[in-house]
């Protein structure tokens, strides 16, 4: 029998005002097992984890159930402080009386009754925990970075700085991503190119820094500080080594047919291509499904072109397998499709675009050269209008239900740099709200106003219907003169709500790393763990974790660098000690147990066993500690019952249920 | 003959749910404070995958009304395939309970995410209002283990 | 293939044509219309109100009546099929009308949304399929510049009546494809010509249907063409440039070759 | 006399509508083609019903002049259909105060040769009990 004590917190009110706490200490006392029980305002505080410890060694306690918030809150908290007073820490359980009673229940009397009924289930498992103690894994001092964009590049170059190896793996034949796109950058207006370009050269000269562009990661297995990645090098046809960056097989590439990606699809570029000119590595790639020797099996130009000889058509996908201590995803995002918004006539006109079209438009090395004109027939606008909140904040399942939250800032950026370029051009911008928090956002779209004479109205577009004459009817309200407007412009802005990049959720399933409903990936913590996913190692890096503008990506990217840091700075870790075990009495050697693995933790030996004085050999399940992650899917599959879970022990569980249905 | 009416009848319900996402799901509700009756009480698991079918025979042998098991969406498993486990495991054991007389409404797998205070709390209120309208379980409790 | 098929008041009189064209040209496409047995008049409107019911059992009768038969029911107006389709999907899905329903209808199998209704064009695209249709024109209408004006009816709102996106739909621009036109594509197909309205503020509503008709021949279109006997009424009061507005069927017909029987009958 | 606050309820009830969903974005308004003829407009029935001011929502002339074309409907990114809200205020003075837009006596006037069935048969149900 365990001499326990029983703790129970009021949390200031949030428990005490609910839950009559000294009444709880007056029943768990009388509990068989029970020789200590107290309340007191805050058992996390230091004073109170000193109770803990002074019963501990005053009463000779060795269990400990404190009845207070959740474990996932302060488990550890509590846990180390017995620990510092002697007593293994995994003596220690929680009756979670605040998240799963006080805050949910009313009634004084039918709270109370909840959390003795709680407490008592915590104090029978306490009853059968034994001493448990974590073994050690190692960390492997590398990081593995998803995305190449800038939230990648920054995690990158942190975590390179430190000291650390770091493989970048990037999707489309070059690092830089959304941000290369851009063209200015609020509320600054410096040019995207000019403080991209030096990071993404940086990255790529990093004597730690591993860069795989043209790849995707294919399979993760392992865990946090030592996960084993398959990374697949799709077939570039392009020997890295021997290409010097010439372009000339660009030039000559007779298939010019095929839309570039980089400009959403507003030109076209050859079938050997590197998506833009200051693209890293600058070694292109051939895009097989545009390419006539790939396609037609002849033409060969680029291959004849090439005085370097590094064109390889016959050139394969290759798996590279690595080993990583950290993970960080910086998967990004794209800009949603528009198929659910026909009535702004984005697939009707030309001359609709989405915002990102516009960034490419106003680019010097973008379809247009830089000029604004209309991609319908190159004529420069006169009326501009822009549309905020195109599937973003939607109740519906047509959008999104977030705000993309950069929206606001890009249009009064656009809107002002066309102001600025092109003064005879009218610019009306339709708003919901005008969202600009942020260091220098509102003076920013105040300017945009003021300065520049962009003209904001409260009211959102009803539709945008196309004209004989070649314009675009705009119906929209004007909430505020209680008006409705009709007025005729040239082009058409989509401010189109952004999305996480589709690709995340394969990658989360793969990290089971959890994610939400937008396919968002979730922090471990909202407030207070915001750059590290639930799963242990796994980090967040950028828009992969919601809507964010560049400082603030950048900023999360250092903050994910530098738990990556701390985590890689260690030389062991501590594994949980909750793993399975096997009773080799009861173990026949089925193998059941381990097809339903998902670690390979589980592995078979012939040993001798004393069956009751009968001296055999058999064939017994091993758990691998280091690899068992405590899952116990082996302990139901076990037809014989030999396996178990350490700290969640079938006579544990079975000793919870007698208490709740007692 | 006493018949307890919908009233009086305090289901004993007992609700298993994974760490990872249930577990966090109930704790949101609670943050959230959204609520559902106090007659669901939790054990937390490692994950749905863990909860052996003898845990839900005893708890209705120990006099339990309804036994709910949450565990993460089907793909989001913290351990990859530990719900799927729980799922076959769980469609076989309710029918099997179904057959020996502890209705399928007694029963019951959800997926909730850590997300989803809101399902966790609206799932809970609504299995507390299922089993009050079966009524008390008469089938598996133990005599023995009647206090 | 034999569809229980519903025509409506309208269809009897004011626009017996919708409805005799379409009958002829189902015939020279190879299916069936077998007209509801005293079937009663939908009302013309979707009753809004979520307690209404008797407003919508005229529906349900008809939706039973195809369920009791087995048969898909199959609409030409456009009213009758907004009214119908609506109705259906409460019946499906609002249990609440279904049971107050099922309450005066007296059924003896209760009726729970179970009939399929489709628009004479969606039997067109998915039953008979427009390559086949285009494969049985006889007399295409080659060169003839066709506007599609669609109203609100069959499109709105999309989710319930799913018969086409309802910003950018496409289905009567391919049905003008198959029997041989060329479809013109203008904004204002999918906007309203004033409906009920017509009756009391005729200039609203003709000022609406100027700016449909405006927007259509704009875009060169030289004819109309509706589904809808309340649109072809009111697109006809327009004053600005005007063009002539036709019954769907009455060009499919044409184009089949069974128009000329159906005028001498 | 029923107060305003019950009369709300009865729309919201009628109209299925949670007016608390409006972001007042305006779509509706930016996409009513009855707009200029309404003396309400289309986005403020949400406020006056949240306001319970009904009384004003049963004089309005918006009453009369809606298409029940969806458009409104279709288009609202927040799913509050006002659309159903205009109808449920029609609804109301229609049933309670057995008010109409239309008489039998005014129609021999409206008629013309070309009419619809269709046209008088909806007339008479969204204009009349």
């Amino acid at each position: 029998m365990q001499r326990i004590g029983v703790f129970v917190c009021h949390c200031g009110s949030n428990i005490a005002a609910t839950v009559d706490v000294e009444k709880v200490v007056e029943i768990i006392r009388q509990e068989p097992g029970v020789v200590h029980a107290e309340d007191y305002q805050y058992m996390c505080s230091e004073v109170g984890q000193a109770k803990i410890a002074d019963a501990i060694h005053e009463k000779g306690l060795t269990g400990i159930v404190v009845c207070s918030c959740s474990p996932r809150m302060h488990e550890t908290t509590f846990r180390k402080a017995a620990e510092r007073a002697g007593l293994n820490p995994y003596m220690v359980e929680i009756a979670n009386i605040r998240e799963h009673c006080s805050w949910i229940h009313k009634d004084v009397e039918e709270a109370t009754k909840k959390a003795v009924i709680l407490a008592r289930a915590a104090i029978a498992k306490v009853n059968l925990n034994a001493p448990l103690k974590p073994g050690e894994s190692r960390v492997t001092k590398r990081a593995l970075i998803i995305g190449g964009g800038i939230a990648g590049i920054q995690t990158a170059l942190d975590i390179a700085d430190a000291g650390y190896e770091v493989d970048i793996v990037e999707k489309t034949p070059s690092i830089g991503g959304r941000m290369s796109q851009l063209d200015k950058t609020f509320p600054t207006l410096d040019c995207s190119a000019c403080i991209l370009t030096p990071k993404m050269v940086e990255a790529s000269a990093h004597e730690k820094i591993t860069i795989y562009t043209y790849s995707e990661v294919e399979k993760v297995t392992g865990f946090v500080g030592d996960f084993t990645v398959d990374i697949r090098k799709k077939a570039r046809s392009v020997d890295m080594d021997k290409c010097t960056g010439c372009g000339v097989c660009q030039e000559k590439c007779p298939s010019k047919k095929a839309p570039s990606e980089f400009n959403r699809g507003l030109s076209n570029r050859s079938a050997i291509y590197t998506p833009f000119a200051q693209a890293i590595p600058n070694v292109p790639v051939i895009d097989r499904e545009h390419c006539l020797k790939f396609q037609k099996g002849k033409c060969g130009v680029c291959a004849k072109v090439c005085q370097a000889g590094a064109i390889d058509y016959e050139q394969k996908d290759e798996i590279v397998t690595e080993k990583y201590g950290a993970i960080v995803v910086a998967t990004g995002f794209d800009v949603i499709k528009l198929d659910n918004y026909d009535e702004y006539a984005y697939s009707q006109s030309k001359d609709v675009i989405t915002s990102l079209e516009l960034e490419r438009i106003m680019n010097a090395a973008g379809p247009t050269k830089g000029h604004l004109e209309r991609l319908s027939d190159g004529k420069a606008p006169r009326e501009m209008v822009f549309i905020q909140c195109v599937g973003s904040r939607c109740a519906d399942d047509r959008g999104k239900s977030y705000c993309s939250k950069i929206c606001c800032m890009y249009t009064a950026k656009h809107a002002m740099l066309i102001r600025d370029k092109y003064p005879d051009v009218n610019v009306t911008v339709f708003y919901i709200d005008v969202r600009t928090p942020g260091k220098n956002f509102d003076e920013f779209y105040r300017r945009a106003v003021e300065d520049f004479g962009v003209n904001y109205i409260k009211g959102q577009v009803g539709k945008v219907a196309p004209q004989p004459n070649g314009r675009l009817l705009v119906q929209a309200s004007d909430l505020l003169d209680n008006r409705q407007i009709k007025m005729e412009a040239d082009m058409v802005v989509l401010a189109a709500a952004i999305e996480p990049n589709p690709d995340v959720r394969k990658i989360a399933t793969m990290l089971t790393a959890s994610i939400d409903t937008n396919n968002f990936l979730t922090e471990a913590h909202a407030k207070l763990r915001p750059v590290e996913s639930p799963t242990a190692g796994v980090f967040l890096s950028g828009v992969c974790q919601g809507p964010k503008d560049i400082p603030e990506t950048v900023a999360q990217a250092g903050a994910a660098a530098v738990k990556a840091i701390g985590l890689l700075a260690k030389d062991k870790l501590l594994t949980n000690p909750c793993t399975a075990h096997s009773d080799e009495l009861l173990c026949n050697g089925c193998s059941t147990c381990a097809n339903v693995c998902p670690y390979g933790a589980i592995t078979y030996e012939v040993r001798q066993v004393n069956d009751h004085g009968i001296r055999e050999d058999r064939r017994l399940a091993v758990v691998n500690e280091a690899l068992c992650q405590g899952c116990g899917a082996c302990t139901v599959a076990c037809p014989s019952g030999a396996m178990d879970l350490k700290g969640f022990s079938n006579r544990q569980i079975l000793a919870e249920v007698d208490a709740i249905c007692q | 003959m006493s018949i307890e009416t919908n009233e009086t009848f305090r289901p004993k319900i007992v609700a298993f749910c994974c760490n990872w996402c249930s577990y966090a799901g109930a704790d949101l509700a609670g943050s959230s404070r959204l609520s559902y009756p106090a007659d669901v009480k939790i054990i937390r698991v490692p994950c749905s995958c863990r909860v052996n079918p003898m845990f839900i025979l005893r708890a209705f042998e120990k006099g339990a009304d309804g036994v709910i098991l949450c565990g993460c969406h089907p793909g989001d498993c913290h351990y990859s395939t530990g719900n799927y486990y729980a799922r076959r495991r769980m469609t076989l054991l309710f029918s099997m309970l179904d057959y020996i007389g502890v209705e399928n409404g007694r029963t019951r797998v959800e997926w909730v995410s850590a997300a989803e205070g809101v399902k966790f709390s609206a799932t809970m209120n609504e299995f507390v209002e299922k089993i009050r309208s079966l009524g008390k379980n008469v089938r598996l409790g133990d005599l023995r283990c009647r206090s | 293939m034999k569809y229980s098929y519903y025509p409506g008041c309208t269809l009897t009189t004011k626009a017996k044509d919708l409805d005799a064209y379409g009958r002829a040209s189902a015939q020279a496409l190879g299916f069936e219309l077998e007209e509801i047995a005293d079937w009663q008049c939908c009302g013309g409107v979707y009753p809004l109100g979520s307690d209404e019911i008797a407003t919508k059992l005229s529906s349900v009768r008809a939706l039973h009546e195809a369920r009791e038969k087995g048969q898909d029911l199959v609409t030409l107006c456009s009213a009758c099929h907004h009214v119908i389709k609506r109705v259906n999907d409460d019946m499906k899905n609002v249990e609440d009308i279904r049971t107050r329903a099922n309450n005066y209808m007296q059924l003896e199998k209760p009726y729970a949304g179970e009939t399929n209704v489709l628009h004479f064009l969606e039997v067109l695209r998915d039953r008979v399929g427009f390559d086949v249709l285009k494969e049985k024109v006889v007399n295409p209408l080659t060169g003839k510049k066709i506007g599609a004006y669609y109203g609100c009816l069959l499109l709105r709102p999309g989710k319930i009546l799913a018969f086409d996106n309802p910003e950018n739909p496409a289905i009567m621009e391919d049905f003008i494809r198959a029997i041989g036109g060329e479809p013109v594509v203008y904004p204002y197909r999918n906007e309203c010509c004033g409906g009920y309205i017509s009756l009391k503020e005729k200039e609203l509503s003709k000022s609406m249907c100027d700016t449909i008709m405006e927007s259509a021949s704009g875009f060169g279109a030289e004819m109309l063409i509706t589904a809808c006997p309340l649109c072809l009424y009111n697109l006809n009061k327009s004053v600005e440039e005007k063009l002539p507005v036709y019954y769907f069927t009455e060009l499919l017909a044409e184009a089949l070759g069974v128009k000329e029987e159906v005028d001498r009958a | 006399m029923i107060t305003g606050k019950k009369q709300a309820e009865l729309i919201k009830e009628i109209s299925g509508v949670n007016p608390l969903k409006c972001m007042k974005c305006g779509k509706c308004s930016a996409t009513c083609p009855s707009y200029n003829e309404m003396d309400i407009k289309p986005h403020q029935f949400v406020s006056y019903v949240l306001n319970e001011d009904i009384e004003a929502l049963m004089q309005s002339e918006s009453l009369w002049k809606c298409l029940s074309c969806f458009a409104c409907v279709e288009r609202c990114p927040r799913d509050v259909k006002p659309g159903k809200l205009i109808d449920a205020a029609r609804q109301l003075l229609i049933r309670q105060r057995g008010q109409e837009y239309l008489s039998p006596d005014e129609v021999p006037e409206l008629l013309d040769p070309e009419i619809p069935q269709q046209l008088l048969v909806s007339a008479f149900r969204r204009y009349r009990r």
